[in-house]
């Protein structure tokens, strides 16, 4: 047995909880891994500061599949505040297995990508005038 | 096009076989064992080579026992040193058999010699509308630098566009040459198809065309003979650490009039004749092109390096690789059930195999062969327009050298079906 | 202007001192002997230096053991490779104090550091009619590239004059910067004078008149403690083959921000982000400004030369070399009848002397000081320009690091009388 | 004793032959060497294809200075074409001393010197048509 591809990575990789798309998400952005190729649209619906609804698409390698599916599992229903708060620490501790240097990146792609999605839904209100309504977009 | 230029008419037909099991002593890296306890299946050659001990002895003598400065010193120590440097010049020139060592410039990796042609060579001879032409399978490393250089004097980049074997297309690359381009640039053979481009014929043609030619080497020169004035090129460049010689060596060949006319690049010591506060004359070639104190000690491994080559023979190098590249291109298919290969028939290639297996990510695929000590390499390989044409994100690659041997040819099958099994169980 | 940034306030007053006989067997080529059996007398540490054990096998290490191309590997070699390669970089920002590993970027020398910054930031910012503030005492490295830069730029140079003492002129600094250069690039230290220049001071009065900085410090890391914060510069490089490390290896440390806000220089593999036919994004800092593979053997050696440095103290080493220098100005006067020495007194030099004996050229010096085993080095330097400031053909040095003893300077001093004996008998 | 110092190579040096300057000189020319600061004025007297007078002038190393001085002495005399013939083994073997690699540059700056005059003068007869009479210069 492998401790890199555990059953549960691999299950995460092949049926990833949450893939798919939103059909009004409130923010939503593309991060990317160009050196490997990895890349993830992760889109989020936001309301009363809590994060309702998440849902991600991409193509990876497991690593980076099943930390989305993971952490899109984890940061539904959570507060807008705690999500933005959870540290690569944290996700590598939901990942649960050991990831060396070289594949950090893929590992923290998804919550990198969902901390971009939420900073630019944060400027965006800022530009609106503080407005606590979320536009939507993609 | 066939490439006739790396073969030669008076070359043996039936070149002297290496004995790669024997020389893998030569390699103490060979000898080590991974955190798992298994022995290392280095089959990442493309990226960087194994040194053999004389090139690590070459460099660790340096560091240990004559390790002064170069062509100013007048004591004993740097004398020495500055001879063993200026000797690499006429080992690698005899390697590619340029006709004068005095056209060795040395650098550090094939890159900076293609930086120092486009900024040197390039800022003063490409304008406005000018072309460049390359191919579709460069590497990063003779794409950027001409980008940067068009962007700079608004010339343009055209592109050899490639056949879906990843060979390229004559028939453009002559409709190409008709837009009468100032350089054309391309690889000698591709670190991710493995094709090798028929050099000579590409020269012939493009001169013709009444372009100037720069070759990309890196991936050539470490296997196979190569004959500069065979091919008649006007600029040719390589890396050290790609053919058993240390990180920090490399080389730009170029004919010695066109590194006349050239301005420095660098500035700095040793590449002058005379400086005032306000105005300076340049050194001869090769040292106007080598400002501040070189890496030494590299290029005395490179030294060591070409030697170790010239001493096994560039053919029988070949004609290791290409037997076990036919080896590969055969078993692989068979064992690797999927498997998907890039890049034309063994004929065409040099020794590397780029691969996908279906559903899995090569980061995943090499991350699992580790576990075994098999390096392989996965990714974009530092040609992305090369994978956006297959549409590829990344592929995996196993590359080989004169140390490889067919056993660990077929511990990467057995590794690759491991990994099958493991994403599909 | 005196020199408080390298000091600083909470430093100890009195440093520890070196034990140079003990150290001298970290370096194995001290144990060497000429063709004439004489021990080596290494007076040239400024040209390049020698390596102790700790680089030798630093670099040894990883051609012999892990000699994987960086960054892009998933395997265990690959792995072990960039982390040693990332953590020089950890190093040598600590050896300088930079605030952040991210601000060093990785160069073959010093030269190249300066050709980056001249190419990169000076294209993009020098213009027409700005002008560039130098000194009189700059190594070719600092000049030429700037002479190339004002050249195509149709931009001035403008050059800090020295006393006979060969001291910079604080009220001509002051006067240069009236004519609001865009930057002041000046040496720490010279290696030619041994002038310590106070460098904070200058990098004041310069940013107060709107330019940056731009500091050499080829001959100032490897002997004094270097606080690129306390100093305040924007850009400083050196080399690592004058620190006790392999050659090529240096680096450059410039602010975060003003690398962000550079373009590339070279352009390749490893300093991109994406790259497509037409265009590429770069990579983040620094690796935007390391193209191709890099000289990972030499780095890796440089992080063990930094180690080795930090080990000793800084503090320890420049009191040491103090201590040399002073002995030297003393001793060599008293007992080379006629010896001229050029630069200051040794509270405002490093450990470094230049000197002529009368009617003898600095060659023939170093000829028959070679037959003693004594090396010093005889020339111009690569400071012509300082050279025809003082009216000198040429001169001999004798230049010290923290292997170099006491005893080493007395055989000078005999070699210098025989040096007289013979052209005078 | 130094084998490179020999009393001849400094008497040469101290007391240099034919050290000086021509009225009306054939031919000449300054050769130097900007990497160690030697630097010498050849000058040539010509007529008939026979180097009649030869001075030098310059400032250098014992080396280069002996040389000068040995060379001069050996072409004063000599017909310009044995002159052009004359190779840098033979300079070394007239300086009679082992010159290591580092001082080659030095030992054959004369002869170098020599030669670039000679080729000036040649081409300036050319130019002047083939005629015979050079025309004198610095
Ligand atoms: C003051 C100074 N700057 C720059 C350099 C250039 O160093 P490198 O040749 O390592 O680039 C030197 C070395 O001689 C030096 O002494
Ligand atoms: C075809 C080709 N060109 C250029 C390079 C660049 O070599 P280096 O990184 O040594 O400059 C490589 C190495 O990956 C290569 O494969």
């Amino acid at each position: 047995m492998d401790d890199l591809y555990r059953d549960y990575i691999l299950e995460h990789y092949r049926r990833p909880h949450n893939f798919g798309v939103l059909e009004a998400p409130t923010a939503s952005y593309e991060g990317s891994n160009p050196l490997c190729g990895d890349r993830i649209t992760m889109m989020l619906g936001i309301s009363d500061g809590v994060v309702r609804e998440v849902a991600f698409t991409g193509r990876g390698c497991a690593i980076s599949q099943a930390s989305a599916s993971l952490l899109t599992d984890e940061i539904k229903g959570k507060s807008v505040a705690d999500v933005e708060k959870m540290t690569p620490d944290q996700l590598l501790d939901l990942i649960g297995i050991e990831i060396s240097p070289a594949r950090l990146k893929c590992a923290l792609l998804s919550l990198d990508t969902v901390a971009h999605a939420l900073a630019d839904d944060a400027a965006k209100k800022v530009e609106a005038g503080g407005s606590g309504a979320g536009a939507g977009a993609s | 096009m066939t490439d006739t230029a790396t073969t030669g008419p008076q070359r043996q037909t039936a070149p002297a076989r290496l004995d790669p099991h024997l020389l893998r002593t030569d390699f103490p890296i060979l000898s080590t064992v991974n955190r798992l306890g298994k022995p290392l299946v280095y089959l990442d050659s493309a990226a960087t080579s194994l040194k053999p001990l004389a090139v690590i002895e070459a460099v660790d003598g340096y560091n240990r026992a004559y390790s002064a400065n170069i062509h100013r010193g007048i004591y004993e120590m740097a004398e020495r040193a500055t001879g063993a440097y200026e000797e690499t010049r006429a080992k690698v020139a005899r390697l590619i058999n340029a006709p004068d060592p005095r056209e060795i410039v040395f650098v550090r990796n094939a890159t900076e010699a293609i930086n120092l042609v486009a900024y040197s060579w390039g800022r003063r001879n490409i304008g406005r509308g000018d072309s460049i032409v390359l191919t579709e399978m460069e590497h990063h490393a003779n794409l950027v630098p001409w980008q940067l250089l068009v962007q700079e004097k608004d010339g343009d980049l055209e592109f050899v566009p490639i056949t879906d074997d990843g060979v390229l297309r004559p028939e453009v690359f002559e409709v190409l040459l008709h837009l009468r381009p100032k350089l054309v640039a391309f690889t000698h053979a591709s670190n991710m198809l493995g094709t090798i481009n028929p050099a000579r014929e590409m020269t012939e043609m493009a001169h013709a065309a009444g372009a100037l030619v720069l070759i990309d080497g890196a991936q050539a020169v470490p296997h196979m003979p190569v004959d500069v004035q065979a091919i008649g090129a006007d600029f040719y460049v390589f890396s050290g650490h790609k053919m058993l010689g240390p990180t920090g060596s490399g080389a730009l060949w170029a004919r010695r009039e066109l590194l006349e006319a050239m301005p420095p690049f660098m500035a700095g010591g040793d590449m002058i004749r005379e400086v005032h506060l306000r105005r300076s004359e340049w050194n001869d070639v090769p040292y106007k092109f080598e400002a501040g104190t070189p890496d030494i000690a590299a290029q005395i491994g490179m030294g060591a390096a070409a030697d170790y080559l010239m001493g096994l023979g560039m053919d029988a190098v070949a004609a290791h690789e290409k037997d076990l590249v036919t080896y590969a291109l055969d078993l692989l298919p068979r064992e690797v059930p999927g498997i998907q290969i890039y890049g034309p028939a063994a004929e065409h290639r040099g020794g590397l195999v780029s691969f996908n297996l279906p559903g899995i990510h090569p980061h995943d695929v090499a991350q699992i062969l580790d576990r075994s000590g098999i390096c392989v390499r996965a990714g974009h390989h530092c040609a992305m327009p090369l994978h956006e044409r297959f549409d590829l994100a990344a592929t995996a690659r196993a590359s080989f050298n004169v140390y490889t041997i067919p056993e660990e040819i077929d511990a990467l099958a057995v590794g690759l079906r491991e990994v099958s099994r493991i994403f599909n169980r």
